[in-house]
């Protein structure tokens, strides 16, 4: 069960590859569930730049290993990846990567979504978007319902 | 001693992300927040932590604790 | 969208790069969901040495193009990529790779995990398992209401 | 000139895995079965496909379909 934070670009296909490599799980895992965030040059209409990730260093490392140790709880998990972006990023360069490994496809399935779904409500992270106009502004959960559903 | 911490667009209304306070006496996380904030309400949405938990705004704070104050989170 | 049946092994993540990169979504896709099933050395209780996977060739592509089109107008999905395994399988190869892209992370999500439902339910591909002792039997529905949820 | 296919275990069963049949009547799917297998029902939870589109056995057969027999699908 692994957190990394990375305040550089990261492809996610590498990460997952360099992790599974030094799994000694051959033959016991079934099914894989993996979702990528990536960043796009639009956000609620308008057109985006670039972003800036702020975090609670510490605390997004806390929860997130909180939420995994709660999906271990409902799932049988067999082992889990994530991987998240902070600092300055580019439209179309990756934000988080969620990977579950488990022997059922309902478990890594549903262990991914969760994983997911708590990261976006509970872990420390705030968006600063820079539009193309040159304007900031915080990404929020309150002005548009639809920002809570995007990525 | 406690540590007060603010991120996102809170920290930039505040114009500070960190300071540090003695408290001599018992504290909630919401009457922290007035005693170095008197003239600004915590707003509204505000999420607070201690030592990197999530905790209510009636949560006690001791000596030692590291108190933060954010916005609601937009990671993923 | 492309659906590929390979008659020797593939590397899930390579798939995906090569899909990906030759994609014209720079900047327009917010999240991609992925379901790799892999083959394990263990099935209802027993050990599996190797596993040959059968289909009906023309049927299966036909069926997968069905899915997908239902799946497009069931959610925005940008773009989406099924590699499935044909032949002889070893534990620890892939079997299949599902991955879709889109803009929000629900759809991607949620048509993944739907294309793979589907795929299970009505792609013609069946298995037949070598176990440990050398004896193969046909991998059943019916047997173990398990097997319906591997995977 | 109809082709039958048969899949799987099915396909060791009979001990073929294609087969061409002149039509003379209307057959469904299932009569069919019985022309070329007297001797063997149909086994329970067969699937039926007609040119690779999954039909019912009663679906009516004509000339030139492929007409294909398996057990319940395990890919995936």
């Amino acid at each position: 069960m692994t957190v990394k934070i990375c305040d550089t670009a990261f492809d996610p296909f590498v990460e997952i590859q360099n992790f599974q490599n030094q799994l000694t799980l051959e033959g016991k895992f079934g099914a894989t569930s993996v979702f990528i965030g990536t960043m796009r040059d639009f956000n609620n209409g308008d057109d985006v730049q670039a972003m800036t990730l702020e975090h609670y260093d510490g605390m997004t490392q806390k929860q997130l290993t909180q939420i995994i140790a709660t999906a271990k709880i409902k799932w049988q998990i067999l082992d889990c990846l994530i991987v998240h972006r902070v600092g300055k990023i580019l439209p179309n360069e990756p934000i988080v990567l969620v990977a579950v490994w488990s022997a059922h496809r309902d478990e890594a399935f549903e262990a991914c979504r969760y994983l997911m779904e708590e990261l976006k409500e509970n872990a420390p992270f705030w968006k600063l978007e820079t539009l193309a106009t040159n304007e900031t502004r915080w990404v929020s959960k309150h002005i548009n319902q639809e920002i809570a559903h995007d990525k | 001693m406690i540590t007060l911490r603010y991120f996102a667009s809170l920290r930039e209304t505040l114009g500070r992300s960190t300071e540090q306070l003695e408290i001599f006496e018992l504290h909630t996380v919401l009457s922290v927040w007035r005693l170095v904030n008197p003239d600004f309400s915590l707003p509204e949405n505000t999420l607070t932590a201690v030592n990197m938990d999530y905790v209510p705004q009636s949560h006690l704070v001791k000596n030692g604790d590291e108190v933060a104050f954010f916005p609601p989170v937009t990671g993923g």
